[in-house]
């Protein structure tokens, strides 16, 4: 309890007044955030407010068209991301900035790895440093390995070593936790604690509340890249802080169950496949929220894309209506008004260097064109009636996808699949990395299209958001079915133990 | 096994296949022939792979090589008294200048490297045309210490297969050994977290087409003391095969992934079949076809052994 | 100043020493003439479809006469044929063009006798007979072939010499050098090279030379004495022929000159003035030849090296 | 779901329809090409006349046929060098029937096969096995050549038969030639199928996102495939062409052309890496290139120094906007 009183506590980090502007967006305008040594501040704000750009322009990525930064009382000027780091500022980006065919090593050193007197590579030390760091943070892999073999979970704490290779004064954190596993992030916060300990300026960025209570000292809000605030985390509250990022107060709570079971509509029978998944088996019915739970890497994204056709089943059999089908690509899916919202939209859902309109239209192409030939004004028509829905924040329909922040990006990669019109749509992680207000528009959404009468499958790794949404939850493990639960069997602690296979060890 | 050790086998059994029609092909003399003749694209070659790696591609490097031999010979035919030792360093600055060219163009305008090379590709060779007003420069000449340093003997092995020999040897070094080196595969494996690591992608290519130049520079003065004459049209077309070379040897052309024993190998691969064809008595004619079923055999086989079944996590949790 | 006439000579591909010389020739032809500009013009590849660009470029300025040395037989006819409606004259010399396209042609030399000079000259230098092999360009180059098969018709007269192979080397420095080192080691009792091209002869001397056989294998054929005059003191080649190119070019562009002039015509068993090589008799399908093929060897050489 | 929060729509466009266009490559593409034009005056007398324009255009149609499918090809984000081969392993097939005693239908129908045959070979390894085009094509390009070494070696075929020569050779009306005709037909048809159909619209798809685009219910095995077939298909075209012009076949008939052909799509304004292009820069890059190697031609301008210039012009046309960008920016910030 010997805790100094933070304001007494000189920022060993400040940014003065920096703005930001891109072709048409401001992302930054005049923002000023002070970060103190031991404290853990945390950046919070809607999709595309801007905290993303605030880490670049803190690394040396972006330069600011005004403001400077100091860093313990000095004016810096970062022309590169290795100024940045000789500065000592070290960050973990949002999007994984890793090399697949180097080694683990070799990832977390690159561009300061251990030279030798003749200033070549010194492998040995490399692989020796790398050894210890990556203990330090509880992963347990050889760091000779080539990252292309490591699991997503793993290669996120790859990227949370490279950060720890540097010996920064100040580290800054772009949602760590989004890709990890519940026992992973445990050790994350333990690591943030030790970080605290050591003296080390946190700036932490997330859109999970409970972690931001959990692990902050303070709080700075950005909106439309603004500051519209900031504190001490203990004077404020949750309901406080979305008003703040939103500018108005938002329902936190999941919206009520509205949706009316209808006939069966699916049926999955013994779907294996020779890698990923075996043996599942399920109904689905109109009207109905199927919710997937399971740990990163459970094999969920890959049975709804067998599903939707991507890769091909080894064994099962597939029945929607009456009608037992084989689908052999997503064409046929769709056709069949079967859909599949990717997880990872940057590669799998929008095609980003094409503007919205075309994005939203691409999978209707069919209903868009008449004899091959396509027709430009249905297709914006589309595309209107679907952002408007969502409430798309744009400049306009031919923008491309690339220029939306993160979370508006998730919005189009909706509205392509929703635009066909489908009766079942398999959603595969939609709310990840999207902010509170977007988060509830999309979850009234789905409770919107179900109470028309769809039926959707929605694959999550948030608890609150299966046990808010689902009526019905299936966890997987390991590529198996390990448990099925109606809604009033719902717990959080149920959910759990299935899906890390504690029971297991139990019976055993 | 590795991509490289199956082409080594690959490349053994396929000698072994042409001793059996003509058995001094596999002779020790007739092999460190081959290798002789194959040295310049086997240094081609490891400049390509620089450029390769960094997720670029060199189209210019035959032209580069015949401007920078065209210089060579005619600086040799007017100077015969410059000592070749200079020649050659010349020769490598010239071929990095023009390696420069194509790197600031890459670097500075972020036109595709395919682009720019495509447009210095037809540029050097007119150049070399303006230079050199069309003629030939022929044996008679070059001064004879000007010829004789490709063929001259050290150790019973030619130098230019020595030239191939520590060009393959610094190579190795650059590229497992220094930070630069290891650049060229971070830039290529992932160009956006390149940057993100302060890394200056556009400084490494250009670094990557200077060197791929240099290297082209040093061959254009071998190229043309070897053949011992210098034109407008001297390996014109050969940048397919560099290029076809480093397919083969396993440099993925979306970057990042590749070795100096798979370029060497690659270039080696090529080398054979060129020279064994005219051995066993082929026709001539059969020759282009050939070289082309080779390269697309090889490009299929690099696919299937670069092929993983399904993703590590899942790997694992069948077995348990 | 306007010059009356414009005659342009079309060569194979632009930087080649041969044509270069039959340039000079055409210059000096020129000179002497007045009032006429030559345009000395080709590709810089030695391809059908290049000539043809150059030829449509020509038959575009009008010119009066085209006289070409064509890299295909068939391919530029009907570009020439065009020329021809157009009012330009058209004739072939050196390597040919199928008789539709052109009014004349002009030999260098008739294609019996260079047959014969290319093998005698092998051989002279090998009493006992022996394996020879061919290195010629291009497997399209017409006159190569020609040449090649006025060879094996006359084999039989040289006892105990054996053609055992013919290769191409496109007429590439390099491609005719890997060539040669493969009719080397694939036929090792191999005793002479026969190239009856400029570029094949030079590249089989190196490659001789290199592989420390000089002397040993014995190169022959067509080629420069400028190119071949190192070839010859390092004993590699003993003797080559040629016929002269600068008269080539002079010949050409005096045949050019009287028939777009309308001072000759060309037809069977006529005759054209050549200027001071007298003049040409044509044959049954309107070709002659200008000359005797000359031979070079250690004794002559020296006197040639430094004119072509 | 209300609309009260929302107040405003998101506009269509966010520039107007002229500033698109005067912003577009088309558009620089056009200026350079009416430079070109007026130099090409100035610099020779000869340049305007009907006649010689009209045998100018055969320096770029049969090429440009094949630039528009190569356009699409690169467009998905593939590339095929093989289309030179292609030419001359069709060329070869056509002099072969013709031995037997084909006639001009025949001919025009092996052409086509064999052409079709060729691009599906170069799909079904692309396509079907997934491997890498830039290199599967210079498989291809040294496989089909070969094969027509192998087949006429040293010989040549002639002896087309007289309404064969119509292709190359023939005027549809006054100076207007059939090349010019096939010229303009394809480029309408290619125009259509790449701007106004959803085929098109899978294509610009694939080249921007391959993974996206199979999940968006796009068949890209299936739509690559049948682009390696188009190419396939119009580098038969092309042979026909070519073929009928020099009414004779050599193996190394069009040699190096598919560099030039892809020099000319790529100076059209299509994207090399996939994911951009149009046809009418195609069209226009293609004219640009036919009238600089024509008005040197008449300059009697050696080939290779044209080359310079096209270089020279691929490079700057390509340049000139980004250094022109850059300044501007430097200016107002
Ligand atoms: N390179 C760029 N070019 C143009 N606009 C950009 C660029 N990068 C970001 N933007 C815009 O800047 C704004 C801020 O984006 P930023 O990525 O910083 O948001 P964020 O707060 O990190 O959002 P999220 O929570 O979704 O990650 C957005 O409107 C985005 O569209
Ligand atoms: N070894 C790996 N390398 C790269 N990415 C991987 C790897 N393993 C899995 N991924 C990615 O991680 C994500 C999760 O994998 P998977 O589909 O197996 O699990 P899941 O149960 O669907 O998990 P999630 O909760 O992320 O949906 C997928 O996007 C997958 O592409
Ligand atoms: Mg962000
Ligand atoms: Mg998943």
């Amino acid at each position: 309890m010997l805790k100094p009183a933070p304001s007494m506590n000189p920022a060993s980090l400040s940014l003065n007044r920096i703005s930001k502007v891109f072709p048409g967006v401001r992302a930054l305008s005049s923002v000023s955030i002070k970060l103190y040594p031991g404290q853990v501040t945390a950046l919070v704000g809607e999709n595309g407010a801007g905290k993303s750009t605030l880490v670049k322009v803190l690394t040396g990525i972006y330069q600011p068209d005004e403001g400077n930064i100091e860093l313990d009382g000095v004016t810096q000027t970062f022309a590169s991301p290795i100024d940045a780091a000789r500065a000592g500022i070290t960050a973990i980006h949002q999007e994984t900035v890793l090399f697949d065919e180097l080694s683990i090593a070799e990832n977390i050193f690159i561009g300061h790895a251990p030279r030798n007197r003749f200033g070549l590579i010194d492998w040995r030390t490399m692989n020796r440093r790398a050894a210890e760091l990556l203990d330090r943070i509880g992963a347990t892999v050889n760091p000779a390995t080539l990252l292309r073999d490591l699991g997503i979970a793993n290669k996120h704490l790859v990227a949370i070593a490279r950060a720890l290779s540097v010996d920064a004064s100040v580290v800054i954190m772009d949602e760590p936790t989004a890709a990890l596993s519940h026992k992973e992030i445990e050790e994350l916060y333990q690591l943030v604690e030790q970080l605290k300990v050591a003296g080390k300026a946190i700036l932490f960025i997330s859109h999970k509340f409970d972690e931001i209570f959990r692990i902050a000292d303070r709080y700075s809000v950005f909106r439309d890249g603004e500051l519209v605030g900031e504190g001490m985390i203990d004077q404020t509250s949750s309901g406080k802080l979305v008003e703040l990022m939103v500018g108005r107060s938002v329902d936190s709570v999941f919206p009520p169950r509205t949706n009316e079971l209808g006939e069966e509509i699916m049926r999955v029978d013994g779907f294996s496949h020779p890698t990923e998944f075996e043996d599942i088996s399920f109904t689905l019915r109109r009207g109905e929220i199927l919710g997937f739970y399971g740990l990163v890497g459970a094999g969920r994204s890959e049975l709804m894309q067998a599903l939707f056709g991507v890769t091909r089943p080894s064994a099962g059999s597939l029945q929607m209506g009456v009608e037992k089908i084989v689908i052999d690509s997503p064409a046929d899916a769709i056709a069949r008004g079967l859909v599949y919202v990717p997880e990872d939209r940057g590669r799998q859902g929008a095609i980003t260097g094409l503007p919205i309109v075309d994005n939203v239209a691409l999978p209707s192409l069919s209903q868009t064109s008449k004899n091959g030939f396509v027709r430009m004004a249905r297709e914006f028509a589309l595309a209107r009636q679907y952002t408007r829905r969502l409430e798309l924040k744009a400049a306009a329909l031919d923008q491309n996808v690339a220029q939306l922040s993160g979370g508006n990006q998730q919005k189009v990669v909706i509205a392509k699949w929703l635009a066909t019109r489908p009766t079942v749509i398999i959603l595969d992680e939609p709310t990840k990395g999207i902010d509170i207000g977007s988060k509830a528009a999309v979850h009234a959404f789905m409770r919107e299209l179900a109470s028309q009468g769809l039926a959707v499958i929605m694959v999550s790794s948030e608890i609150p958001e299966i046990i808010g949404m689902a009526d019905r939850v299936i966890v997987m493990r390991e590529g198996r079915a390990v448990g099925a639960f109606e809604r009033d069997e719902l717990s959080p602690e149920a959910l759990v133990v299935a899906a890390a296979g504690i029971e297991d060890e139990r019976v055993a | 096994m590795s991509r490289d050790a199956i082409l080594a086998l690959a490349l053994i059994a396929m000698i072994g296949l042409v001793s059996v029609r003509f058995p001094g092909f596999a002779s020790p003399d007739s092999l460190l022939g081959v290798f002789n003749d194959t040295s310049i694209l086997i240094i081609l070659a490891l400049g390509q792979m620089a450029v390769v790696l960094t997720r670029c591609i060199d189209l210019s490097m035959a032209s580069n090589l015949a401007l920078t031999g065209m210089c060579c010979a005619m600086l040799n035919a007017a100077y015969p008294q410059l000592p070749i030792v200079l020649l050659l360093v010349v020769a490598m600055l010239i071929g990095a200048l023009l390696g420069s060219i194509n790197g600031v163009l890459v670097w500075k305008l972020d036109i595709p490297p395919i682009v720019v090379t495509l447009g210095t590709l037809t540029i050097f060779r007119g150049v070399i045309f303006l230079i050199s007003d069309g003629q030939w420069v022929n044996a008679h000449e070059m001064s004879p210490a000007f010829k004789a340093l490709p063929r001259a003997e050290v150790l019973g092995l030619p130098m230019l297969s020595w030239v191939a020999l520590i060009c393959i040897a610094l190579m190795y070094f650059v590229v497992t050994r220094t930070p630069q080196g290891r650049a060229f595969f971070a830039v290529g494996g992932n160009p956006d977290a390149a940057v993100y690591t302060g890394i200056d992608v556009g400084r490494t290519r250009f670094n990557a087409f200077v060197l791929s130049g240099a290297l082209s520079g040093i061959c254009g003065y071998l190229w043309v003391s070897r053949y011992a004459v210098a034109y407008v049209d001297i390996a014109g077309g050969f940048e397919l095969d560099v290029v076809a070379a480093c397919v083969i040897g396993g440099i993925s052309i979306a970057g990042g992934i590749g070795s100096v024993a798979g370029a060497v190998l690659g270039a080696l691969f090529l080398g054979v079949i060129k020279n064994a064809l005219p051995v066993v008595n082929i026709s001539p004619f059969w020759q282009q076809a050939i070289s082309g079923a080779a390269i697309i055999i090889a490009v299929v086989f690099n696919a299937r052994a670069e092929r993983r079944s399904g993703r590590i996590i899942l790997r694992q949790a069948e077995t348990t | 100043q306007a010059e009356d006439m414009r005659i342009a000579l079309v060569v194979k591909a632009l930087g080649i020493g041969f044509f270069e010389a039959a340039a000079k020739g055409a210059e000096e032809a020129a000179a002497e003439l007045g009032g006429v500009e030559i345009i000395y013009t080709g590709p810089t590849d030695t391809t059908a479809e290049g000539q043809i660009e150059v030829i449509n470029s020509l038959i575009a300025q009008k010119v009066d006469a085209i006289a070409v040395s064509a890299n295909d037989q068939d391919a530029l006819v009907p570009a020439l044929k065009k020329a021809m409606t157009r009012g330009i004259t058209v004739i072939s010399w050196d390597s040919g063009v199928a008789p539709e396209g052109r009014q004349m042609h002009l030999n260098p030399s008739s294609n019996p006798l260079i047959g014969n000079m290319i093998v005698k000259m092998a051989a002279d230098h090998l009493p006992d007979g022996g394996d020879v092999a061919v290195l010629s360009a291009s497997a399209t180059a017409t006159n190569q072939n020609i040449w090649i098969e006025e060879m094996n018709k006359v084999v039989g007269n040289y006892p105990g010499i054996n053609v055992v192979a013919t290769v191409y080397g496109d007429d590439l420095s390099d491609k005719s050098y890997r060539e040669a080192q493969g009719l080397m080691s694939s036929h090792p009792d191999l005793k002479a090279i026969i190239a009856p091209t400029s570029v094949g002869i030079v590249a089989a001397a190196q490659a001789v030379s290199d592989a420390g056989k000089a002397g040993e294998i014995l190169v022959t054929g067509l080629g420069l004495p400028s190119e071949m005059a190192a070839h010859v003191e390092s004993g590699a080649s003993k003797s080559f022929a040629i016929w002269n190119p600068i008269d080539l070019g002079y010949a050409a562009t005096m045949i050019s000159y009287n028939l777009a002039k309308g001072d000759a015509e060309a037809t069977a068993g006529g005759e054209i003035g050549m200027g001071r090589l007298g003049a040409v008799t044509l044959g049954e399908s309107l070709d002659g030849a200008m000359a005797d093929p000359f031979v070079y060897d250690s004794s002559n050489i020296a006197d040639f090296k430094d004119i072509f | 779901m209300t609309d009260v929060e929302r107040q405003t729509e998101l506009p269509d466009r966010l520039r107007s329809p002229l500033f698109r266009l005067m912003a577009s490559w088309e558009f620089l593409l056009l200026i350079v090409a009416v430079l070109i034009f007026f130099l090409n005056t100035q610099a020779s007398p000869y340049f305007l006349d009907p006649w010689n324009l009209s045998d100018a255009t055969y320096n770029f149609t049969e090429k440009a046929i094949i630039a528009f499918a190569m356009a699409l090809v690169i467009i998905a984000g593939e590339i095929d060098l093989s289309v030179a081969s292609i030419i001359a392993l069709v060329s070869t097939c056509m002099g072969y029937a013709v031995q037997l005693g084909a006639d001009t239908v025949t001919l025009i129908a092996v052409a086509v096969v064999i052409g079709a045959a060729c691009g599906a070979f170069n799909g079904i390894l692309v396509a079907g096995l997934g491997l890498p085009s830039i290199v599967v094509t210079i498989g291809t390009l040294s496989l089909f050549r070969g094969i027509a070494y192998i087949v006429l070696g040293d010989q040549a075929y002639s002896g087309y038969p007289e309404s064969f020569a119509f292709f190359g050779q023939g005027y549809v009306w006054w100076v207007i030639t059939v090349e010019m005709v096939l010229f303009a037909v394809f480029a309408l048809i290619f125009y259509v199928l790449l701007h106004r159909t959803s085929f098109g619209r899978s294509v610009i798809a694939i080249g921007n996102n391959p993974t996206a685009s199979v999940f968006s219910g796009i068949r890209v095995a299936r739509v690559k495939f049948m682009l390696f077939m188009l190419t396939g298909v119009m580098s038969a075209v092309a042979a026909i062409c070519l073929t009928s012009r020099l009414g004779s076949t050599r193996p190394s008939i069009a040699v190096g052309w598919e560099l030039e052909i892809v020099t000319m799509v790529v100076l059209g304004g299509v994207n090399i890496l996939g994911g951009s292009g149009t046809i009418p820069g195609v069209v226009i890059a293609a004219i640009v290139m036919g009238m600089v190697t024509f008005g040197l031609g008449l300059l009697n301008v050696p080939g290779i120094v044209m080359s310079i210039f096209v270089g020279l012009l691929l490079i700057a046309v390509i340049a000139l906007p980004i250094i022109i960008r850059r300044l501007r920016q430097r200016l107002s910030g």
